[in-house]
């Protein structure tokens, strides 16, 4: 594979993509000289062919789920199905207004309505709102949901949110955007949240604890009732992070485990693309206490048909979380994906994606690896440490990563959940067959076996890739962020 | 089952190897008082073709209605390379490009993506995108909080000319962290800069001017930034990127340029699809990258000494920094901008500035167009791609009509702008031809005659 | 220009090198007797965006009736991901895979189809596509004069099933070669095997069946194939692929099978677009492959003793063996070779089976809600995925009728067949559902009723 | 890039991709159980994402437009523009059947009516049918509309068709298919054809003569005229091979020029795709004296609308070359393509292609290397003759092919036209830069100095292909053309 410049160094002065545009420029007539441009921006000159190339060849430089094998714990990359990309990119979806009346969007709408009633099944939730454009946002809109439930009561002492410390980064991120202070409480050495710590850790000033359940250790949290009194009883409610719903689809639901609020990642559970960083969509669901507080507009019937119902029909709402109505688009991917499913399909997803994890999970513990939790089930995901192996041969988990890459497989997560040392957390997902499996445990014992022979022959990987390892330490110290019209001054 | 390779004997193999009797089994840890049996509700699943047939006939049923509709989100026309792109598989299916060896491909395009909209803005640096315009615009204010190390202050200036929901969308965002939006009002649709004089003094961290306004006028940018600079505060620009190839860039407004700039990422690429997915943008001086949230991509060297790219500046995140990082955002909004990467490619400045220019122009020819029409008058001026229009009767009964004859004719402004009477904001992109606005004219005329 | 990258001083640059004064120079050695000045008739160019208004009010135009016509080209429904797969620029953009090692992506695919084909007509080889079904069976029948040493007659045996376009173009071309096509009548709409007797000892190069045949009804396929062999004749199979999924493979008729199979591919994911571009499929025993006209691919290895695919035996073809090649055929339908394949493998033999067994039972409900109405018969059967009905009226203003209805209520057949009276070749595929079938009972019923 | 496994590899016994067939088996009541197969096809049984993964992966294998400049002489690989493809597959486009009545079908009718007048414009011929499905099929449409002429004059004894010796290998071998005999003449040392020996080869049995100009030699027959002259006066008629229109598109009509008919393959002048090997579309344009001979259908007027012109209407045509109407969705790509270029893109499309061979050719020559027919303008494309490197390093076309592949070239055609020694027929097309054809000469001489310096080296390319040289001789001795269930017997 050739490297492949920069679309600036394809760029030539006066050359075009002529059919993109007008054939002539308009008159400017109306329009001030004074709040005009002096100097064009410096976009580059470059034809269709040129362009077409360049991205085309950027693109085979990606590992993708439709490409590799992608066991990226808590991420959950399934395959997406490409019914669902034609679906949501039929002409008239993505030609409509989001201003657009209701009258021309009734077909639309019904999508929407329907993926909300499936979300509360999926959730046990009373109501949906599913303009949040993300996760984070997602849980966002959660713990704005908890702060305006306070609030309306008169309780505003609440000013701590309680995070595991297996989290996240985003939930403790959230808890601060929303100006709580986060307090941080223990696990267990059986993963499990440490309740003692918790019981310590909550009072008058608990506003609620965020959790996920399987947790990001990928161990269910059993005692998950007792946790949710001990919250409740101190007066706090308890978020619910779906990242890792795809484990429990139609085993349980956040709501009878307690939780009072849940986002759901549509990106993950439901199948829609990851995009090489988004969009996605994370929805948010309540139960009935917390129903009134989610952020609008949410879908629903007038005069049997379709609406948004906005502020005007929720006034206790949080309110807007985006300019419109949130990723549409990734929305009506994830409602194909669920009416292809079905109950039997969902109910598989969960069964089939906690059979791969198991699978993965004993065989790598057959073949010598230490598990973080070696006395639990996995669920949809579990972790491997290779604290051993580090000590014994220098070789990382990093380390292990890049060579995973030389041997066509994408690396597990790496060093997160942060309180497992040299971890990789590996979520197979249902979409992999048996073979696929096999080949990524011979690839792991492969490099294992490599590192004890000649531990420097690991440390040199990745050797196939499009580039070999980067200098990160550099990146940060000398950031180069734009093109600034030249080749990177100390490349070779 | 749809999308689940494993056969009979692969499921029998696997669970003897882990030595479970059945896929139930292996959820023992979940306790039985919070089992359940499934999810009957969610009904039978459908085959590709049944659920196609019924997303074909919902798609129908919309409609296709010939869009007079700004206000935010804008009917460009998308060369069909742009998403014939930005949909294959090693894009569409990629995760957040965090090994960075073996996604060079969405790497390089942030890094391509950077450039450009840090060149669009006149400004040093950029991030790999926020959710979408308003979401932008919120984060904008937090930074400039944040870095504005000599004000302190929790407050934000800003105008009435900025779009209602990036307003309402931000104020939720900060009144969590306790800051507060305050708005400068306008005279003939433009910021009142006469109001300025009485604002001296007081103390905002920031000014947030949106040019051209949420109104379709233009501001007067360099004196209100000018003015902010000398008050000790940061300025953000919000600006519609597409006209940012005509109008003068963020970074060269007054004598010292906007610190930020942000805006809506959806005209660059990002098909209407009922509001999104878009994008967000937000660039910035390089004084103030280390307040920048979301992802950031830069170049590097590799052990061999050749030029890659990586994410960098993470300490910045929340994967890192946890609850003390810039912001809580994590996946982004990753495809738009390659898309948008892709349509900034094959316009180029030339053909951005033509597509705005011919926007500009086809609104004018609109305006023309409905002003010759008895009650109907301009609101005010100068605007650019959007206007105000004025009627001698309300106007939503007026937009029912057009719409039942298959023409979405503008935002209705009485909810947002009472102040503005029967006030109507139209555009007409570049893709409305002189027919279509005859269409509208000759539609509206009659619609005015009956119910005169 | 569109599509031209070259500035305006690359072009300077470039004739300074070449040492010509301007573009047109370098067409000096055109006479200048023979030198347009241009081609004004073909207008100004259109940019994107118009082309795309214009194409998309052409496809509008058209609407998308309710289509129960099958004929030789049957609407199927074909999974999302064949088509943007297809057409991944790669696959796209691609030339004849004649640097190999270059191309095996394309190369590697052709192996698979060869494969599957073979696979489905149960014979040992396949070449990479002809143009469609009809040139297909042309060339099978050129093919089999070649390869049948014994008789070295210049006829080809074939019967009033096959359909009466690959017959067609058939005669035409093998009226070029001096070979003739001899038909075998029907009785009830099947091949009358009471005819073979007298045609026994008669010399001929081949018998061609076509299973079922264009009437939709079931021939024997066992009878004839032994009778053919007897008398020397090679046997072509002429078959839907889709069905081949259903009925036995040619090459397991009778007692030695088919020796060359042939047909339609379009049924295999290939979109119904007006009738083209499809593919033919030609398979073979492997006695008769160096015969065979078009491309082959196969496997091999490289210096390194690795698997790898080329085109082989091309010693058959026209860039090598010029005017004694087996066929001119150079160009065939690649793309849609990649696209059957990829609707092959998705499918998998059971995916094939339902859905042909789904086309039947529709086609089964459709005859019995038609027939259910006054002076609607079945003409013959057993059928399988098509019919024909028999009217005590002319059908075409009933198809007029039923086409103002939005409904194509099939194949009129009196211009090829009017032996048959007024007779109509209906199908349903799996994609029509009942209603669409209800759909169609009902609007006939009232113009039975109106024009009684 | 590993190596991808055939997807046979990937099948395992009763795994499904089941949301594409329909959910349950149907009654198959009414099919005579003689008539059912007895045991299913062998084909393969995966997942959806197996078959987006191994076809993804493929894909990659596969240089193209899309990913590399492909200089490949008489194919024309220009950019194809993606707008041609979106806009033939509208779904209205895609869902019309091709008997479907003909008021279902006036848009789709409008654009080939359209067409056809743009393509007598470009040819000047009077009459255009559009039904040949390749170049191929356009020859033999074209040759035997001039034997049905011949024929409905009672001119029976033209049993000969003329070719010269540089003519692309479907030209002899459609005159055979037509029932002619093919008789060759040479070219001469300046690259035209040898009128003397032309004059000599007509005669009473002359049918016609085929050529393309400029010849695939990459020049312009320049005597045209006097050749048009020699044929026509011996009562034969010329047939125009327009697989090389590009290079006069707008400068010179094949109707002034004297030819009768002529096909063009709108895969190559008119950049529809050529998909890995087709489908292309090679439509015919013939003179006032042919047309009653063209192939049907044809789009015509009736009544105002557009209606299908077939042997009722036309009762001296040569009849259908296909089972419907050829290669529509093709068709309609050309049409794009070419109301997107107008008049004056037309015009340079010819342009620029002519000026990117002269100054490659130009450039080649300066740096040494040897030019077919020196003293001659190129075409769209010209010759480069190796036959002296080969002499002085052993290093030959093929070698020079190979190693174009690890520069990021693909090879241009070699070993065509036959009668050069050591050639490469080099045609750069008009949609390539400057750069690019720079980097090309660069990688040319690169390869030259490296074959001075060491021949064996280049031998051994190509290197960074999925696979090395592979071996003709053994896929033709021991031909394995389907899966037969294991991998390659002698593989390593
Ligand atoms: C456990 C968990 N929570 C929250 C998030 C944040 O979701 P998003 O990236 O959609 O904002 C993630 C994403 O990786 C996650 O894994
Ligand atoms: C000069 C010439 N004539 C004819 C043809 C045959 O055209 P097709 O491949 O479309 O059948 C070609 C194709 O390469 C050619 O180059």
């Amino acid at each position: 594979m050739l490297p492949e410049p920069v679309i600036f160094e394809h760029s030539r002065p006066g050359r075009r993509a002529p059919s993109h545009a007008p054939a002539a420029m308009a008159d400017l007539a109306g329009l001030p000289a004074a709040a005009l441009r002096r100097s064009p921006p410096p976009l580059p000159e470059v034809s269709e062919l040129q362009v077409v190339r360049h991205y085309t060849r950027l693109s085979q430089l990606n590992f993708s789920i439709d490409t590799h094998f992608y066991p990226l714990g808590s991420c959950t990359m399934k395959y997406n199905p490409r019914a669902a990309n034609r679906l949501a990119m039929l002409p008239g979806f993505l030609g409509r207004h989001p201003l657009g009346p209701e009258e021309h969007g009734q077909g639309f709408l019904a999508c929407l309505y329907e993926l909300q009633e499936m979300l509360k099944g999926v959730t046990g939730m009373t109501g949906v709102s599913l303009t949040p454009m993300a996760g984070a946002q997602g849980e966002y809109a959660g713990v704005a949901m908890i702060r305006a439930w306070h609030e309306a009561r008169g309780d505003t002492a609440r000013r701590v949110i309680i995070v595991p410390d297996a989290a996240h980064g985003t939930n403790p991120a959230t808890a601060t955007m929303c100006g709580y202070e986060v307090r941080e409480i223990p696990t267990d050495a059986r993963g499990d949240v440490d309740l003692e710590a918790l019981r310590a850790a909550v009072g008058p000033d608990t506003a609620g604890i965020m959790l996920t359940n399987p947790s990001t250790l990928g161990v269910f949290e059993r005692r998950i009732g007792e946790l949710a009194a001990i919250v409740h009883g101190a007066g706090g409610l308890l978020y619910y992070d779906g990242a890792n719903l795809n484990a429990i689809l139609g085993r349980a639901l956040p709501a009878t485990m307690g939780f009072d609020v849940v986002h759901i990642n549509l990106h993950k559970t439901f199948s829609t693309p990851h995009g090489g960083g988004g969009p996605g969509a994370g929805v948010v669901a309540a139960n009935a206490r917390l129903e009134p507080h989610l952020p609008v507009p949410i879908v629903g019937l007038r005069d049997g048909r379709y609406a948004w119902l906005t502020r005007q029909e929720r006034p206790a709402s949080i309110g807007r979380l985006s300019a419109f109505m949130g990723n549409a688009g990734i929305l009506l991917r994830a409602y194909v994906y669920m009416r292809m499913l079905g109950a039997e399909g969902m109910r598989r997803v969960s069964g089939h994606a906690t059979l791969n994890a198991n699978y993965l999970m004993v065989r790598l513990r057959g073949a010598g690896f230490d598990l973080a939790f070696p006395q639990r089930r996995a669920s949809h995901e579990f972790i491997v440490t290779l604290k051993g192996i580090a000590r014994e041969t220098g070789v990382t988990a990093m380390d292990f990563a890049k060579a995973l890459l030389d041997r066509g497989f994408h690396a597990p997560t790496t060093y997160f959940p942060l309180l497992v040392p040299e971890c990789l957390l590996i979520e197979p997902t249902e979409t992999e067959s048996r073979e696929e499996l096999d080949r990524f445990i011979d690839a792991l014992v492969d490099i294992r076996d490599l590192a004890r022979r000649n531990a420097a022959e690991v440390k040199e990987a990745p050797r196939t890739m499009p580039v070999r390892r980067l200098d990160d330490v550099r990146a940060a110290r000398e950031p180069d962020l734009t093109w600034q019209g030249r080749p990177h001054p100390a490349a070779r | 089952m749809p999308f689940i390779p494993h056969t009979e004997e692969d499921v029998a193999g696997m669970l003897a190897v882990i030595g479970a009797g059945s896929i139930d089994e292996l959820f023992d840890e979940i306790p039985a008082s919070l089992a359940i049996a499934g999810l009957p509700a969610m009904g039978a699943g459908l085959s590709e073709a049944q659920i196609t047939r019924l997303m074909l006939d919902r798609a129908a049923a919309d409609g296709r209605p010939l869009c007079f509709i700004g206000a935010g989100a804008y009917d460009h026309y998308i060369p069909a390379a742009v998403w014939e792109l930005a949909t294959r598989g090693e894009f569409y299916s990629a995760y957040t490009p965090y090994q960075a060896e073996a996604s060079q491909g969405t790497l390089q395009l942030i890094y391509e993506f950077q450039s450009m909209m840090a060149g669009l803005t006149g400004l040093d640096v950029a991030n790999a995108s926020m959710y979408d315009g308003a979401t932008a615009f919120a984060e904008a204010c937090l930074m400039a909080v944040r870095a504005n190390r000599k004000s302190r202050s929790r407050r934000v200036l800003t105008t009435r000319a900025l779009s209602p929901v990036f307003r309402a969308v931000a104020c939720g965002m900060l009144a969590g962290q306790g800051i507060e939006l305050v708005e400068l009002p306008l005279a003939a649709g433009r910021t009142d800069t006469g109001a300025l004089a009485g604002l001296s003094g007081g103390d905002f961290a920031a000014l947030a001017i949106q040019q051209p306004g949420f109104l379709g006028t233009l501001e007067a940018v360099d004196e209100l930034t000018d003015w902010a600079h000398a008050q000790g505060m940061l300025v953000i620009g919000v600006c519609n990127p597409l006209l940012l190839a005509l109008l003068e860039a963020p970074g060269s407004w007054g004598s010292a340029g906007a610190d930020i700039a942000c805006g809506e990422g959806q005209p660059l690429g990002i098909p209407l699809s009922s509001g999104g997915p878009y994008f967000g943008y937000l660039t910035c001086r390089q004084a103030l990258v280390r307040q920048m949230p979301g992802r950031i991509v830069g170049r590097t060297l590799d052990v061999d000494g050749r030029p890659g790219f990586t994410l960098t500046l993470q300490a910045r995140e929340q994967h890192i920094r946890r609850s003390r990082a810039t912001s809580n955002i994590c996946t982004n909004q990753g495809l738009m901008v390659t898309a948008a990467t892709i349509f900034m490619s094959l316009l180029g400045a030339e053909g951005l500035r033509r597509v705005a220019a011919q926007c500009h122009a086809n609104t004018r020819s609109l305006v023309q167009a409905l002003t010759a029409l008895p009650g109907v008058s301009l609101a005010f001026g100068p605007y650019c791609h959007e206007a105000v229009l004025r009627f001698d009767r309300p106007v939503a009964p007026l937009l029912a009509g057009l719409s039942a004859a298959g023409i979405l004719g503008g935002h209705d402004l009485s909810a947002d702008y009472p102040e503005l009477g029967h006030a109507l904001l139209v555009c007409a992109t570049e893709t409305r031809s002189a027919d279509d606005i005859q269409a509208y004219a000759r539609t509206l005329a009659s619609l005015l005659a009956h119910r005169a």
